[in-house]
């Protein structure tokens, strides 16, 4: 979302975003000249991949990540909020998004949580620098909405465990050298008690990733099949059996339910308003412009009040006394207002260029490279990954209203 | 002009919280729906009593200075306290008390202010604000009253419909339209010579209104506001949008826990219905409205606390959200409780016709979205 | 909805059509100056019912009434296409609904579905002349969408049956002669295979009729007490527990999904997007009219094409080879689509008047009488009664697309 | 205006039903989403072959003279036909075929149509129709292209994308603009010099599409459709959009379906999704929406064949309805198959595709309801 500053700001904060707001001025990189992703589901070539690692090692070079991590885990110590102000400049400056988005968001998080000792020396400082990449492995084929469905075993050997099974939505699984999965320890417990939560070294025997192609025909999205695939002892996280517990953790980081991430966005320029309305205004329609029809510019409208919305709500998710009714809700229906209002916002785009919308990637007279129907297949991405706009929705009834649970 | 800045904790402090938990538990013992189903059936529509413990709270001068009998608080205490009031159905007319101050702060001189804002605050004045003129158009342009200078004072002509309260209150606050087109307010006292008072009978029984006839009313001159102009008149609207949208916003959330209460309570087909996600999922996404909603009131409310003058856009970004959200939580509250839905009994009617009242009065969403537009995409064709 | 006639007919249909609606043109009364109900939900006075009773007793003596019912029922036992046309010409010439509406479409079709000759005879006749009103006893406080729980119970006694319970929308209850009665026979049967349905004489002992009061303040929609009201054997419609079975068949005239009613319209004067232009036209909305504002346009033409589908549909409906891929699909959705057409239909009616529309009925200067937000409200009625529109999502998702039941 | 009368049956016979359920035979067993799958990534696009069994069966020449080779049927025989090959993704430019045909029919004299007919009938030429302008106009007022009269012949000057199997069709016809501002179609041979063709990158893979840039083309004076003028142009617009409607209620009804199915075969929480409401009741309003547009659809193709003349208003209203319906339809298609249906393995992205293609084409809905409404409700502010 744009103009996520406006804020009236303590002189030593307004200070520090002026000065990583110079910073991104003079270093964020420019075109590459080929295709870069929207978003971390579409990383597919190595050059794409090595461009965006070293954004992200300048970053964090240049002190701005891991600024709420402890210092002996490779961070700074400092209060989340320096972090929240990095976060905010990248998007400003519509930098590329960090690629190790998966570990500075989910993995970190839940490893400072639940890690041990040994653990977080070991996993987070790497996670800053990006020289060791994340992915996470919790859907299968048959459990997506259902995740405490999954059937991937892990079964008990002398030097830790073997892993057989079939993950989807692994994004990045092709450049991680960790991944966050969750498996079923013990088929005869319950659905729930019998998983556990392992940090997976994907450079183990018996791992396959396949890549999958996504419907707008990148890549980069993609599958793991495990077959007897050992790990450490020291991979467990959390107790034997305490996976789905954990799980939640990383979700609640997932969906901004609960913030202390390494910093950094997972998309790259997420799309605004303010780009929407540069569009309608070079958007032919009927004669005029797109900017110039009233029931477009209505539903643009409704899009900018929308936008606001979300905005103002992140900084009223912070004043404890404007949330006493619902404490939780702002934060956990971040998730299903931001992508569902980003998908609305695509669609419309692709309504405000008419024919136009219908040249696609690398078609020399498409508008904007194709961003726009790009965008809007993506945000599917968002309103089905990291459960569903529907289970969103139930997760809300119950958590936050107090509603039966609808199974 | 784009959002202007607020401060990051939009003003907030505890003595923002104090007023909203005493209001709350002050309704709660005082204005029960049982009490409100009483006054809607009233001839009077509400009780003079509650009014005078209202004003003892300081509530009707809650805005006004401390030197004319007001508490001089801010415009987020106000939303927090409307939000308590329309969340409440408060049968008392303290929305038109607030426009009535609102164009006293902005147009009357300091012996207007003196003479009036005490009485306000005191409770003993019932004031209030005539938003429309004939035919229902409420903008500066679409004021068709006349106001003609004569013998040191001033004829009023013309038809003010929907005026809350009119037919009880001391007081009106209406703008005219003087001779060379400018508009100005007159505050004119009730009732007086000349101005025939109408009883409407209106959708709404919590919110009673009258239909003021000026039939050459005279009026002296100090009946005339310093102040004039189209901005004048601006200025008091855009302080309405804020305050009708913070009474609407409590009102959705009383819909969506009437609503939610009754789904968790009401069994068919041996389940609770709430557990049914054709129930579950309409109840959320109303959820989902009231808060934004209410983000954008507070920090519209903010925004006239810190930036007066730029207030506009969040103030139409408010009532527009508003204006859809809350139409909306009561045809899902009406449709969820199915046939006791549909009843007098049932007490979801009684916010559906305030949400149908407060969607019209001082425009509806696709009217504010119209003026938003011109400012994200300049003039239309 | 408007211009039902636009059809080109065959030349004897065509002329008994042109006969009914110059009929209609002589006969239809004009405006008694009083509040006429705008549904059959909402009859009040005696002098409104007595109104609306003289009117369709004037259209059965014309002829126009039970043309599809059998000549020795009191019908005429033309083809149904001759009634259809009468009903056409009814709501084109925006007649008063017929007051019996319940006996006319449910009960009386039910009848001839599952009467002995004996029922067919002594009922039938008295329903198309409006001598014997019917009023409708299916729901109850408990039982409103799950229909089956009912548990107002009929006792055996030596001449027949003592019912004791407790209905609820039992509209013109106050007005009628019989009941058509779902109650439970057999309390240690199933759910469904306890129900029988009954023809239930309300002169009975042991009857009270209280009124209820509707959202808009107006009465008609009334609840029936039942305590021992007895009634004899030949009560009974169909076989005793076959009740659920017959009360379905009602359900599928009521919502339309099945034909053969005795003719005539529920509600006077559906509103149409042709009035609704018209207030458009007159309604102020800044400075001009709301007609003129693009956004309002823009969905009052949503509401025109939804309206055209649905009388286009009608005819549609009746040609055999253009359902074949869902045969009751048009009719079983009609009830559901018509009834959220007419609720959006009157809520944008009440937008446009803007603050006109928050003066009610008997304000002197109420927009035509307040019939805009008195229809908004009025319009619950259809989206809530005769199976809310949750349910009936669910048995077009479960009976014309095959999905599975939601319970 | 309002909507015409068309006949209580639509003008359906026995004979409509012959030819939808050989089209839908043919089309199962010719044309299975795999068959459309391996065009849809092979570079031409489609199957020549195939194209060769449409002709044959007489689908090109459905609605032209038999004289012509055609069959001389109706519109309602074409939106049934064009349902079920939209029903298929049939990768095939049989829809620009069919709008060079309205064109031919619209504009050509005898000896224009005697000539290019009988080829377009047979399959022989793939012919195909400019819609668009530079910029994507399409309407008459938008056409910039130009014809300039020259030795006995026509210059032709200009830019028209997204024109469909551009790079691989024999004829394309196309709306110039002559001096004195008139417009007329021009039939052009392709290749031909002065016309590049630059082959584009598309959203829909099963719907090949040119830009073909029109430099000093020279044709001859018979290139040029006799009967001149926008009437002309509206004409094939008129029959353009049900076609294009009756594709896109097909399309819609058969991704309806593959949710549908999806819906029971698929189980999470131990449960087939359908009996979820969530998944459940947007499927049955997709459905009430293919049924309400396909009402359209026939209602409009029966104006056709009836009272022509006066068929804009339910061509516009199919068109509108079917460019709200398509796209909801495929973006619950990729929402309720989950992480599958945001895979290209699951067929549901050609579909939304599709859609896309389609709503964006000819009008959306939007556009066409702002021309219903100046017949509504008179005209605009």
């Amino acid at each position: 979302m744009s103009e996520l500053a406006q804020e009236v700001e303590p002189n030593e904060i307004a200070g520090f975003r002026r000065e990583v707001r110079a910073w991104m001025q003079a270093n964020k990189p420019g075109d590459p000249g080929f295709k870069l992703p929207q978003s971390f589901l579409e990383v597919e070539s190595d050059r794409q991949f090595e461009f965006l690692r070293d954004w992200q090692r300048k970053v964090f070079d240049a002190g701005y990540l891991g600024l709420d991590w402890p210092a002996e885990y490779g961070g700074q110590g400092d209060p989340l909020k320096r972090q929240r102000i990095v976060s905010q400049e990248l998007s400003r400056a519509r930098a590329p998004f960090l690629v190790n988005v998966i570990g500075l968001q989910w993995a970190g998080p839940t490893i400072l949580h639940y890690g041990t000792e040994t653990q977080k020396k070991r996993y987070l400082k790497a996670i800053l620098s990006a020289e060791e990449i994340w992915c996470q492995g919790f859907s299968e084929p048959g459990a997506g909405s259902d995740l405490a469905s999954a059937t991937t075993r892990a079964e008990r050997t002398v030097e830790g465990w073997r892993v057989t099974g079939h993950k989807v939505w692994t994004t990045l699984a092709h450049k991680s050298k960790w991944m966050i999965l969750l498996a079923r320890t013990d088929p005869r417990a319950g659905k729930y008690e019998g998983l556990s939560y392992f940090l997976f070294p994907m450079d183990a025997t018996g791992v396959t990733v396949q890549p999958l192609v996504k419907m707008t025909g990148e890549g980069g999205f993609n599958q793991v099949i495990f077959d007897n695939a050992p790990m450490g002892r020291e991979a467990l996280l959390g107790q034997e059996g305490q996976g789905w517990q954990v799980a939640m953790t990383t979700l609640l980081f997932e969906r901004g339910a609960a913030e202390g991430s390494g910093g950094g966005q997972a998309t790259s320029s997420a799309e605004s308003v303010q780009r929407l309305a540069s569009l309608a205004k070079r958007a032919r329609r009927g004669g005029g412009t797109a900017a110039e029809d009233p029931v477009l510019r209505d539903r643009a409208v409704e899009l900018w009040i929308q936008e606001e919305a979300l905005r103002l709500a992140s900084l009223r998710a912070r004043i404890p006394g404007l949330n006493l009714d619902r404490p939780q809700a702002l934060r956990l229906m971040n998730k299903l207002v931001y992508s569902e209002f980003n998908q609305r916002l695509s669609e419309l785009a692709c309504e405000m260029l008419g024919p136009a919308s219908t040249l696609w990637l690398g078609d020399a007279h498409a508008v904007d490279r194709a961003e726009w129907p790009r965008a809007y297949m993506n945000s599917f991405g968002m309103t089905i990954g990291g459960g569903t706009s529907e289970i969103q929705r139930n997760i809300l009834g119950e958590r936050v209203l107090g509603l039966p649970k609808s199974k | 002009m784009s959002y202007p800045q607020i401060p990051a904790d939009f003003g907030f402090t505890e003595e923002h919280e104090v007023l909203r938990q005493s209001a709350r538990r002050f309704l709660e013992e005082r204005c029960p729906i049982s009490e409100v189903r009483r006054l809607a059936e009233s001839p009077l529509g509400h009780d003079p009593a509650l009014w005078k413990e209202i004003a003892h709270l300081g509530w009707l001068g809650l805005v006004l200075p401390e030197g004319h009998g007001g508490a001089g608080l801010g415009y987020l205490h106000l939303a927090l306290l409307l939000e308590e009031t329309g969340r409440r159905l408060l049968p008392a007319p303290i929305f038109a008390a607030m426009l009535a101050g609102f164009a006293l702060e902005a147009a009357g001189n300091p012996a207007q202010r003196a003479r009036l804002e005490p009485a306000l605050a005191s409770g003993d004045l019932v004031a209030t604000f005539a938003l429309c003129d004939m035919g229902g158009g409420w903008e500066a342009a679409e004021i068709e009253a006349t106001a003609e200078a004569r013998d040191g004072g001033y004829l009023l002509r013309g038809v003010k419909p929907f005026v809350i309260a009119g037919a009880e209150a001391g007081l009106v606050i209406a703008p005219f339209r003087e001779r060379g087109g400018e508009l100005a307010l007159f505050a004119v006292d009730l009732p007086s010579r000349g101005v025939r008072v109408e009883s409407e009978i209106g959708v709404d029984p919590t919110r009673r209104s009258a239909r003021l006839v000026f039939e050459d009313a005279f009026v002296s001159a100090s009946a005339r506001l310093d102040t004039a102009g189209a901005a004048t008149l601006h200025r008091v609207h855009v302080r309405g949008f804020v305050a009708l949208a913070a009474e609407m916003v409590g009102g959705a959330e009383s819909t969506l826990l009437m609503t939610r209460d009754y789904a968790i309570a009401r069994k068919q087909f041996d389940r609770q219905i709430g557990a049914f996600q054709a129930v579950k999922h309409p109840i959320v996404d109303v959820m989902i409205g009231v808060e934004l909603a209410r983000t954008h009131v507070l920090a519209a409310a903010a925004a006239l606390d810190h930036e007066p003058d730029s207030a506009e856009i969040p103030a139409r970004m408010a009532k527009a959200i508003a204006s859809e959200v809350y139409p909306v939580a009561v045809r899902k509250a009406v449709q969820l409780h199915g046939g006791y839905g549909f009843t007098w009994d049932c007490d979801a009617h009684f916010y559906f016709k305030r949400a149908l009242w407060s969607r019209a009065m001082l425009g509806d969403g696709a009217h504010h979205r119209r003026f938003l537009a011109a400012d994200l995409l300049g003039p239309s064709a």
